[in-house]
């Protein structure tokens, strides 16, 4: 017990943390009616999972990756520079996933005047 | 979607206030290099100078500003450099986007480093227009899409 | 390893004067083509549809280069930047990969030939943004299966995805809302993937896939990195419609324009697909995890199951679209059969079925396409006597439907084959008889519409208006695919022995070579 | 078989290839009937021709083989001409003369629709009837096999009526999982032996199959061919299919699917499991009880029925056991006679149903209620049915009597007085069911019924010639053909017993 | 079946806690993920490229094909809401 309590809480917090906004925007996208509320479920998640990346890149001790001369090139003076990229792309996915979904979002209220899942699914049974 | 009415003093503090906002963001575009920032941030900012025109002015007046149809064609832009940039030094003898190859006589080392500049500004230019035409296309109200 | 001074940039170079170009020249094209067709598209139209045709040929072109390039020489290794992975990007085009492109790229030539009539008449007003999305989805298809970095088929991941949902949106009017829940849906599994590739990063360090995979087989069992495998099967399957998650896929595929649906129907599920094989394969240490631990059994009984569901299912339909969404649950499933089982003869049936099912299906869906454009028939019943008002078009129709089947000599049947072979190496019969037995699912559907097709109505008199062969350049796609069914049939063993066998991973081998 | 005797030749490529090549010079005809009817004719001839041509090869004993491309890893798609395969060639190809001659006469006479389909879906069943004669191993034997079964489903669906449908339906149902157990055996075949060849005697030999496996691995034959072989109880496609225009049933159910499905049967017990194994893991008893019931109780159900054409696709389900009994039986002889009853059954079989269709077409009655006095009025065709009838229940002087003769005789050899006993019965049983029609025929008055006459020469003249072969076949065996010694020489090479 | 979504969501989280415990610790300089790639790049960005941001360096030079497709991502989405949300839509779909 006490061992998980350390290997989990103690030294692995963030990661927990983010586990359980994983799991918000989970149930978010899985359990809400109203799709903007699904849409920002969605991005809970992925910033959850990008959370995921940073957490892990962050080093005790280190400074933010950009050269510095008084510093030098020793690694273990820089944080990891490799998941701040990455998730600078993931960023940019997510937020050009979110503009689709809007599109979408807008078509489909233009046209069935709801954004309601329930009566959404209603229209789609009746209407042929 | 917006009702807006006529505010002077908003219209004036826009004024001010969105060439600075782009000076800004040009600086975060080319001071990328050697302080956080760079294309996507600086083109997100050139965009939000925009949004701030389309909110306060209206659609119709802003247009003066940037035309809703400049936005894909920004993008396109923007991706020709990027992808140009690649493939100019593909074409003088090496990889794609190997840009020690770029044909401006410069060592590696500075050849890598204005490639890193030229496709910043590329990035920058592509998300500043798309955005815009994001903005534009999803706040056109019903029958007044992009007129093409 | 590169460097910063000269001497090591000069080695550099030479590592990259080595290197073939064609991977990059797959791809080229369509990321090309993807921004002039909208950028000259929206100033004179009239060029977009040419430029579409000619970026999707050059692809095609560059993709078979690079197959017979694969085969000539081994895999090729493309660094792009020329930073040697892991420090750079590689594409790395195997056996498999380059078969795959391959595949892939002139079945979208083939659809992209059908398109640029049907596109016009169905929505006129979207023509350009639509070749323009045609495009990117297989530029983000093409670069799935070319590159060798986790990340980075993250990304094209991604832009394929944007593609579909976009054209899935395209079409009837309800389409909007399938496809929002399709996003939904395949963000889910974009992002369980992302996860996957994330633990896999945090403990190897590493995005290159052969740098991955050799670090993760030193490396033993792990529970992150058995976490990671899951969430990758879980994302994939996802997207590739596996049994328990298919539901988005029917409503998705239903209410999609006809040319949308024949472009992703036949090659964004087997891309998916391919992926995963990818993954399971040359990343993982597949008889660790697919034969050790069991994992392949889990993926192998779903599926199958989902084979059954699919093709129950598509026997309730009424609609003719539906009816092919369908039995897609059921025909992916089959690759998953092949994954599961994890034996090389089982592998070899997958990766065959993808190119045979990409075949098949993409030339049905292009039948019901030219259909419901000529008749405006949508529902199974429309379809009586439709035989002969539009022979060459239902011509291609049967040969497909014979393949979807698995009747000999279509080369459905020996996708079949090599998945009932691997069963009985493996001695799995009861695995066996449900592969069998699920074509006679099939059949049920398939001979029931083409009885219906072939005979005769008592309401001969009033025939629907139009109902003849669509013109020449709709129906050229159907008829080359109609035959292409029967050619990749008989010449299956060309594709196994030359193609598949040098695209199974290391410690797989197929008897008889 | 050694290598000295076998030798390259495309010739067996071209009697496969020459109906396919057909098929679109018909196609394109639609609008001139007889340009379309010359092509069926062309291909016929030409195929008999090609397949007569070879007659030298197998009587010298060399085979011919066409090897084409590997066509799964390890198996080519090969063809090879040897002495079973040719004779079910040679019936197939010879009697497709007569048909496609009746065909003209009957689809033009009864009106047919979609005469081109018709005759192009024909050539193909051709194509697929000689392919399989001739198919080297067990792979592309069963894409032959497969593909008959698909060209025949447009033909039984011909007349697009409910019954049709219903028939059509039936057929499938019962053939489709038939092909799909061929599929499971074939790649159970396939893992354990690498290349399923043909091999007199059977290639199963000594690959260290378990008997447990050995005996499942042959249900799983019998049930894929014994299908289309109409082995009771998985007959009752072919009644259904007699919906069917008559010559398809003339030569589709009295010669190329059925005896197709027997070809299967015989390539199994003495091809690929081989007389020694069976009697190792004693499954030849089974079959051989299973073909005694078919035969008798296919005989009775034959009495029951009026309609005439049911009436004879019953007899043919049970003369095809006759075929399985002899196979089944092991011993030279019955091989003998199971081959020569695979040829004679043939003429025979055709010949009633041609005599069927001469009806059908002149005077619509399918009933045999309804024939009381037509021998006064078609009497060419009458005589030529009692022939055939004669013949079925093994009267002497006509062809049947010398296949069955030899079937009891190798009954005997393998001292099973039992089957010589329902061999007889069955004799009784076929003259019990086939002597009335004749009677009814030619006996009985019948007023009201209009003057008909003979159907067109077209008709006429094949069933006769049918008649006349059977007659000839009777009185001298090896006339010709030397059907003898060819039936002879593959029982020979199979059961190893001296020709 | 509502209760399949909770049920999913529920073993999401159980597995996902369990892949906790195969994880390196929170800041561990140590971990591979600190030390395999990340290290050349720290060592090696600024004498490449002159530039301090190794950030930078990383997205627009090492890995600079992701960013190409990251900003073909970008595009598509102003391609995909161009398409969606065209004049003209309603019409001719509910035609």
């Amino acid at each position: 017990m006490n061992d998980i309590f350390t290997t989990l809480i103690a030294e692995r917090w963030a990661y927990l943390l983010t586990v359980v906004m994983i799991i918000i925007g989970l149930h978010a996208m899985m359990m809400k009616r109203n799709l903007v509320k699904k849409l920002i479920g969605m991005n809970i998640f992925q910033g959850a999972i990008i959370l995921l990346f940073i957490v892990h890149a962050y080093k005790f001790g280190a400074s933010v990756p950009v050269h510095d001369a008084v510093l030098g090139d020793h690694p273990e003076a820089y944080m990891n520079p490799i998941p701040h990229g990455l998730m600078l792309t993931a960023i940019v996915v997510s937020v050009a996933t979110t503009g689709v979904a809007l599109a979408l979002l807008t078509l489909i209220y233009r046209r069935f005047g709801t954004i309601d899942e329930i009566e959404l699914l209603q229209k789609l049974r009746e209407e042929p | 979607m917006i009702r807006r009415q006529e505010n002077v003093i908003l219209d004036v503090i826009t004024r001010i206030m969105v060439p600075f906002i782009q000076i800004f963001a040009f600086y975060v575009i080319f001071h990328g290099h050697y302080s956080p920032g760079g294309g996507f941030q600086g083109g997100a900012l050139l965009a939000g100078s925009v949004f701030l025109q389309r909110v306060v002015m209206g659609r119709e007046r802003s247009l003066s500003g940037f035309h809703v149809k400049l936005g894909v064609p920004f993008g396109v832009i923007g991706i020709l450099v990027y992808g140009g940039t690649g493939l100019v030094a593909q074409v003088f003898g090496g990889n794609y986007l190997q840009y020690e190859w770029l044909p401006f006589g410069l060592d590696p080392v500075w050849a890598r480093n204005t490639g890193i500049l030229l496709v910043e500004i590329g990035v920058a230019f592509a998300v500043m227009g798309i955005l815009i035409s994001i903005y534009d296309n999803l706040s056109a109200r019903e029958g007044e899409g992009e007129k093409r | 390893m590169s460097g910063a001074h000269g001497a090591e940039a000069v080695v550099d170079h030479a590592v990259s004067m080595g290197q073939s170009h064609l991977p990059i020249l797959v791809i080229l094209p369509l990321l090309l083509g993807c921004v002039l067709v909208p950028g000259l598209g929206l100033w004179r139209r009239r060029w977009a549809y040419p430029l579409t045709l000619v970026a999707f040929a050059l692809s095609a072109y560059f993709a078979f280069r690079t197959l017979f390039a694969v085969l000539e020489g081994g895999p090729l290794h493309y660094t792009l930047a020329s930073w040697a992975p892991p420090v750079g990007i590689e594409l790395a085009v195997d056996a498999l990969g380059a078969f795959v492109a391959a595949v892939v790229s002139i079945i979208a030539l083939l659809v992209a030939v059908y398109a640029g009539e049907a596109v016009r008449r169905e929505n006129p007003v979207r023509e350009v943004p639509f070749f323009g999305m045609m495009l990117v989805l297989l530029l983000g298809l093409t670069g799935m299966v070319l590159t060798g970095d986790l990340f980075n088929l993250y990304v094209f991941f991604e832009v394929s995805s944007l593609g579909g949902y976009s054209l899935m949106a395209i079409g009837h009017k309800k389409a909007p809302i399938s496809a929002f829940r399709y996003l939904i849906m395949g963000t889910l599994g974009a992002s369980f993937y992302l996860m996957g590739v994330g633990y896999l990063y945090l403990l190897t360090g590493s995005l290159n896939m052969a740098d991955v995979a050799g670090i993760i087989s030193t490396m033993g069992l792990n529970p992150a990195l058995l976490v990671s495998l899951v969430m990758m099967v879980v994302g994939l399957g996802l997207k590739m419609a596996l049994f328990p998650m298919h539901l988005w896929l029917p409503d998705a595929y239903t209410y999609a324009s006809s040319t949308s649906t024949a472009i992703i129907a036949p090659i964004m599920t087997k891309i998916s697909a391919y992926v995963m094989i990818r993954m399971l394969f040359f990343v993982y240490d597949w008889d660790l995890f697919l034969n050790v631990h069991h994992i392949g059994d889990i993926i192998k009984w779903l599926a199958i199951a989902g084979v059954f569901v699919g093709s129950i299912m598509a026997i309730g339909q009424k609609d003719a679209k539906r009816m092919l969404a369908y039995s897609s649950v059921a025909q992916v499933a089959y690759i998953g059969v092949g994954i599961g089982m994890a034996n090389p003869l089982a592998l070899v049936g997958a990766m065959l079925h993808i190119m045979n099912h990409a075949a098949m299906k993409s030339c049905l869906f292009l039948v019901t396409g030219s259909v419901a454009m000529q008749t405006g028939a949508q529902r199974l019943k429309d379809y009586a006597g439709l035989g002969r008002r539009m022979p060459w078009t239902f011509a291609g129709f049967t040969f497909a439907a014979m393949a979807m089947v698995g009747l000999p000599p279509t080369n459905g049947f020996f996708s079949k084959w090599y998945l009932v072979l691997g069963g009985i190496e493996d001695g799995e019969w009861p695995m066996v008889g449900l592969i069998l037995a699920s074509s006679l699912l099939t059949a049920v559907y398939f001979f029931r519409l083409l009885e219906r097709v072939y005979s005769k109505v008592p309401g001969e008199e009033q025939k629907p208006a139009g109902a003849e062969d669509p013109s020449f350049r709709m129906r050229l796609p159907i008829l080359l695919l109609g035959v292409g069914v029967l050619v990749l049939g008989l010449f299956n063993a060309w594709f196994v022995s030359r193609v598949l066998s040098q695209a199974l991973p290391h410690g797989m081998s197929l008897p008889g070579f | 078989m050694d290598a000295a005797m076998t030798f390259e030749s495309t010739r067996p490529l071209w009697a496969v290839l020459v109906s396919l090549i057909a098929i679109p010079l018909i196609l394109a005809s639609t609008r001139r009937p007889n340009l379309r009817e010359t092509w069926t004719l062309l291909a016929a001839l030409i195929k008999v021709g090609l397949v007569l041509s070879m007659l030298p090869w197998v009587l010298g004993g060399r085979t011919a083989v066409c090897t084409l491309w590997q066509f799964a890893p390890g198996i080519e798609l090969a063809l090879r001409v040897d002495t079973m395969g040719y004779i079910f060639a040679l019936v197939a190809s010879s009697l497709w003369v007569l048909t496609s001659f009746y065909s003209i006469g009957y689809v033009r006479g009864a009106g047919e629709h979609k005469q081109t389909r018709y005759f192009a879906t024909f050539a193909l069943c051709l194509s697929a009837t000689i392919g399989i004669a001739f198919s080297a191993n067990l792979l592309t034997f069963v894409i032959f096999f497969e593909t008959l079964t698909l060209a025949t489903y447009p033909l039984v669906l011909h007349k697009e009526t409910d019954i049709a449908k219903a028939g059509a339906r039936k057929y499938l149902c019962y053939t489709l999982p038939a092909g799909l157990c061929l599929l499971l055996v074939t790649a159970w075949c396939v893992s354990l032996t690498g290349t399923a060849e043909f091999t007199p005697g059977g290639f199963l030999q000594g690959v260290g199959l378990s008997t447990e496996s050995a005996r499942w691995m042959l249900v799983f034959f019998i049930l894929a061919v014994g299908v289309k072989a109409g082995i009771i109880p998985l007959h009752s496609w072919l009644p259904a299919a007699m919906v069917a225009p008559t010559p398809v049933s003339a030569l589709l159910h009295a010669v190329a699917v059925v005896k197709a499905g027997v070809f299967g049967v015989l390539r199994v017990t003495g091809y690929v499991f081989g007389p020694e194994m069976l009697r190792e893991i004693g499954a030849w008893t089974a079959l051989a009880w299973l073909a005694a019931f078919t035969l008798t109780v296919a005989s009775l159900l034959a009495m029951r029925q009026d309609n005439l054409k049911r009436r004879l696709a019953y007899s043919t389900v049970g003369h095809l056991s006759y075929i399985v009994l002899g196979a089944a039986l092991l011993s030279g002889t019955s091989w003998t006679g199971s081959l020569l009853h695979l040829m004679f059954h043939a003429t025979m079989k055709i010949t009633l149903f041609f005599c069927a269709g001469a009806i059908y077409v002149r005077t619509h009655k399918e009933n045999i209620s309804d024939m009381h006095g037509i021998g006064r009025q078609m009497p060419f065709t009458m005589a030529a049915f009692a022939v055939g009838s004669l013949g079925l229940a093994g009267i002497p002087g006509v062809n049947g009597f010398v296949s069955k003769w030899n079937l009891a005789v190798g009954a005997l050899h393998a001292d099973q007085v039992v089957f010589v006993v329902i061999l007889l019965i069955s004799g009784i049983l076929n003259a019990a069911y086939f002597f009335p029609i004749v009677h009814v025929a030619f006996f009985r008055k019948n007023k009201a019924f209009p003057s008909y006459g003979e159907a067109s020469p077209f008709m006429v003249v094949p069933l006769c010639l049918t008649a006349l072969l059977s007659i000839v076949l009777g009185i001298a065996p090896n006339l010709g053909v030397h059907a003898w010694d060819l039936a002879r020489g593959v029982a020979a090479a199979v059961t190893g017993a001296a020709p | 079946m509502r209760w399949v979504p909770q049920l999913t969501i529920l073993v999401t989280f159980v597995v996902l806690v369990y892949a906790g415990f195969g994880l390196p610790e929170f800041g561990d300089v140590e971990a591979p993920a600190n030390t395999h790639v990340s290290d050349h790049y720290i060592e090696h960005a600024y004498h490449d490229d002159h530039t301090p941001n190794i950030v930078t360096v990383m997205i627009a030079d090492y890995r600079s094909y992701d960013t190409l497709g990251e900003t073909v991502v970008v595009f598509t989405a102003g391609l995909a809401c161009l398409l969606l949300l065209m004049r003209g839509t309603r019409r001719e779909d509910e035609a």
